[in-house]
């Protein structure tokens, strides 16, 4: 999941990290309020899960507490790249004399975390890796050691950090280290951590990603979530367990297991078709599981057909013939439905579903193609 | 003939008497895999189906049973501490089926029995099936028989989809091993091309990647280098969006890297032929 | 430096360790109070740092609160293995089913950490391990990682502990790797950990050794180091960085280095001689540091003779001459003086020393035979 | 000849401007030791003596230096924070000669490096010294002269009691090694004697203990089975009290164990002339 930057540099400062001075609000008439406490200048910024709100127009400096006022109003009224701006963070303005990189992340490859530091702060670091991929300092901790007081002097010496900023920066990736640690972070991001021109190093943008696996040891964060960036579909389905993401086509799909589930996804495109819908049951899936699927499936206007797939092996095709039926009952779908079915209590699966009107498959290019069929039927 | 599993695989359940566990033990026993114990911490003294005997650890269960291999189904939260706890138990090959372990947990695992010299199998895997000797995990053993072609995948479902096509037309695996959809697990592709290319009794290989990451990528680079058994090959997420993890923890496209297309074609370029949907490989094995 | 028990059971209880209900006081009326507050029967213990309490004397059960006074004046005008005991620990009386043995300890040849355990509770694990070893279960831990929940159960297991304790037993095993971990113990023992009659794991007894190289990351135990055990001298060595032990002999002994003092002392012994103590002056010792030993040697009464062996490497001769002089001028000494310097200035040294009518020599033996018969003549 | 430093060593001083620091490294220097880097962290930049550059991290140092050694002067409670500096800039020798590091700072260093393949010689240990090669470490150079005696040490002004002993009579050493005096250290004296019965310019061995531990007694037993060349032993502390640390943080009589008494039997029994006294010990060499 994603925290949003006021929620990170809370953290951070929990952490003993500098921040700028500032609150978050959701009402322009405080925006004002903490501006003035703040002394006038500040910054109002668009707290939105999305990249490139600066662009957008949810960034912007106001030169007193009116000003603020004003674009708090504004920004509170914006939509970025489709997400509703719910709240603004109003910091400080601050005096900029250089802007750094600092990030710590999971290094799939490597399998272990990584440190990732650049003097060109400010971008985004998969700007600089394209552009400037000398620029990006890279070291992996040893998980079990953590982070050793020499490695923070390597990153600096090797982002050309002057040396009187060492043990600023060096307190500052030790605390980043552990704001990482402790909170299962799969991204823990200072961008851009500045120099200031009183020479102070503070950070201006704070960016997490927190493990979801790891979220049962973090109750506080899972707690904070914000789920606007979901489909409602999206948040629906996780209440059941069930991995659904909304796309734009008009095949519904319903397939056990994420690998099979992009397979069917594909072979749909591959035959002309366009899928609706990322959706893994799980394994073992049980009748009410599948139901609610459905139904999530069906919540969608575009569906025009519906493909499933099921390859049983801990799912039995029987239980998920039964979760069709009860959804049918339920629902009364108007769409053509193209259902294959193998594996464990195949037969008994599809002699169930004998007198509810599907299509049905023996292999997934056949079931694709007959579901892709269905759904231009169902269109024309 | 396979790899990593066969006759002589002496095997352990963890979390034997959870309802995962036990269910597959069943079906690996009924297989004909030689389980030799299973471990529940406070069940030591049990019985599954009063053939297996249950100890509260794997220490204890491994000076009792000789057990060579571990197969994990405890939850998510416990189960890094089982794979350390087989790990120093001295099992060299361990299986973890278990779904939805944090990264982290995973990153102290692979550091630490990296020094041991273990292997890991996973997690998030459907574990490996050596048709006719012995099912180690959940691949139903009814949708697959002995054969020449070696299997590596990523994803679960998939793989059966794969291995009832073959089946279909009368060919066989020699193993199949399912690597498991995480980003930070253990054995990768690589390490079973290579295995595969060492066993005398596998002559073609499927390799089954998805989204994310960049082990498809370093296998074709293997591939090309070292590999001299023809590859047939494919990969899932064609249609996936960037950004958003498609089921498995591993399956998401980050930074503008870890897409189907780049993994396909590196994958070409290094003579893998690559199946257009799981149904044409059979195919392209011929 | 050693804890006692009273310390080690202030730090389990932090760490979430069940320890008795208890209270530690100087003054036999208090202990009366204390008794009182836990309900009549109670425990006192004789809180010093030798093991043998009970065999001594020093640990009673009293019936109720005016016992608890009687006891506790009596046991605190004890000298136990000649400590003086200063202050009683009054702990509620427990009812014991069985008593076991839990420790964590350094073992030096594994290089790791060791957690020892054993069903023979209540005796010293070293009488254990001479009469039973069998009965003594091990257990390493690798220190990048820490303790995991199976290797509690194995312990467990090994002690034959009934299963219905194992989770209590586990959570107390845990606590005890921190409490070692985290003040940097070399010991952290529990003896016994008994269950009682109600089914609780209860810590009867503590003990805790504490790294003295790591006390500097701990002031807060550093500050409650109880100095009974330790002779005036030794305390006084400490101030100035001397490593200092008294022995009973009659040869002071001045040496740089813990080695070569190990082997002065042998060496006078093995010439028929006494040494009346060890002392190294460390490396490089300055004249200031070695004039403060040399008062330290001769506030001994028995010193009849002075053995000094200096191998100057980093230690300069004629520093050293220089704070003998400068100690001899200040404390008039009346006995003998042999002295040896080898090394670095070692010519400028002797030169230094030359009038301060001391007996030189040029070899290790020749200068211990000489301390040996100058310290049987001063005797004679 | 010699074991561990010779004239090929590249040694690098980490704390090289520290007041312990400097001065041996100016005194290795003068020995003629290859001294071709230092690490003070907040110096880099700087020069020693205008002849050996600072460097801010061992990293740096190694990559402009290419430093093979490297030897540690920094304050106790930074100390094991340099030996895994060190380890990680891939040293694959470090000395360590500060006193008074934490053992639980010890134990997992040693986790640590050991799994890397480093070496580490102490800590609290005088360093070594191969005459007319290389001095590393702290050892007086003018009290030793080449020769074919390795020597192995515990404890540092006792070794030098014995070298000057050798040299009043012509002896000298191929290597002396200094192992130091804390509990929880790198190299033992096993791994040193090994090293002495592999090197052709070695032909008797010296080697010294102290009360504490059970090196010594592994040592006797090393040398009862695997040693062919002559060794005389001296085991310091034989009055020492039990229960009393002297001076050296392992030198130590706990539990009963590690009494002088009990390792002079277990040499003798291995075969090893122990000497009653340090100056005896060129006498025992003939």
């Amino acid at each position: 999941m994603k925290l949003h930057e006021y929620q990170s540099k809370q953290i951070f400062a929990r952490y003993g990290i500098p921040i700028p001075k500032g609150k978050v609000t959701a009402a322009a008439s405080e925006a004002k309020e903490i501006a003035k406490e703040l002394g006038g200048r500040v910054v109002i910024k668009a707290q939105v899960l999305v990249g490139g709100r600066g662009k957008a127009g949810g960034i912007k400096v106001a030169k007193d507490p009116d000003e603020a006022e004003l674009f708090a109003t504004q920004i509170l009224s914006m939509e970025i790249k489709g997400l509703p701006v719910r709240k603004v963070l109003v910091d400080e303005a601050a005096s900029i004399e250089q802007e750094i990189y600092l990030g710590i992340t999971n290094d799939r490859a490597a399998k272990r975390p990584v440190i990732m530091a650049s003097a060109a702060g400010g971008v985004e670091i998969e700007e600089v890796a394209k552009t400037d991929p000398d620029k990006i300092i890279k070291l992996h901790i040893n998980p079990l050691l953590g982070i050793k007081d020499y490695q923070t002097r390597d990153i600096a010496a090797g982002i050309d950090l002057p040396r009187e900023y060492w043990k600023q920066f060096g307190d500052i990736l030790k605390a980043l280290w552990q704001v990482y640690n402790d909170n299962d972070a799969t991204l823990a991001e200072i961008n851009p951590l500045v120099i200031s021109k009183d020479k102070r190093l503070v950070a201006l943008d704070g960016k997490m990603l927190i493990d979801d696996n790891a979220l049962f040891r973090h109750s506080d964060l899972a707690n904070v979530r914000d789920t606007d960036e979901d489909a409602p579909s999206e948040i629906e389905a996780r209440k059941y367990g069930l991995t659904f993401i909304k796309l734009d086509g008009n095949i519904g799909c319903m397939v056990n297991g994420a690998g099979l589930a992009m397979a069917s996804m594909d072979i749909l495109k591959f035959f002309g078709g366009d899928p609706a819908n990322f959706l893994d049951i799980g394994g073992g899936a049980g009748a009410d599981k599948v139901a609610a699927a459905m139904r999530i499936i069906l919540s969608d206007p575009n569906v025009k057909a519906i493909l499933f797939n099921i390859f049983g092996g801990i799912t039995r095709c029987d239980e998920v013939a039964r979760g069709i039926l009860t959804a049918i009952a339920e629902v009364q779908p108007k769409v053509p439905m193209v259902v294959r079915l193998v594996g464990t209590n195949a037969k008994e699966g599809r002699a169930m579903l004998a007198n509810a009107n599907m299509i049905t498959a023996e292999t997934l290019a056949d079931a694709a193609q007959k579901a892709v069929a269905a759904a231009k039927g169902a269109q024309a | 003939m396979s790899i990593l599993v066969n006759k002589s695989t002496r095997l352990l359940v963890q979390g034997i008497t959870g309802s995962e566990g036990l269910f597959h033990t069943r079906q690996m026993v009924a297989y004909g895999t030689n389980v030799v114990s299973g471990v529940t911490p406070g069940k030591g003294g049990e019985w599954v189906d009063q053939k297996i005997p249950v100890f509260d650890s794997v220490k204890i269960a491994v000076e009792a049973t000789g057990a060579n291999t571990s197969i994990i189904f405890v939850p998510a939260r416990f189960a890094a501490d089982s794979i350390f706890e087989a790990a120093d138990a001295g099992i060299p090959f361990i299986i973890c089926i278990t779904e939805g372990i944090p990264v982290s947990d995973m990153m102290r695992v692979r550091t630490y029995i990296d020094q041991l010299g273990v292997r890991l199998l996973g997690p998030n895997c459907p574990g490996l099936l050596t048709p006719g000797e012995a099912k180690v995990g959940i691949i139903p053993g009814d949708i697959a028989i002995p054969g020449n072609i070696g299997i590596v995948s990523r994803s679960g479902t998939l793989t059966y989809e794969v291995l009832y096509a073959l089946k279909q037309v009368g060919m066989g695996s020699s193993t199949t091993v399912g690597i498991g959809g995480d980003p930070v697990n253990g054995t990768n592709h690589i390490d079973v091309l290579q295995m595969f290319e060492d066993d005398p009794h596998t002559d073609k290989v499927v390799m089954i990647g998805e989204i994310g990451g960049s082990d498809e990528e370093k296998a074709a680079e293997f591939i090309a280098t070292k590999m001299t058994k023809p590859v047939v090959g494919f990969i899932a997420g064609q249609t996936a969006p960037a950004g958003k993890r498609m089921g498995h923890a591993g399956a998401i496209i980050e930074g503008g890297s870890g897409s189907a297309a780049d993994k396909i074609r590196a994958l070409e370029k290094a003579g893998v032929k690559m199946a257009r949907h799981p149904e044409e490989i059979p195919g392209l094995l011929n």
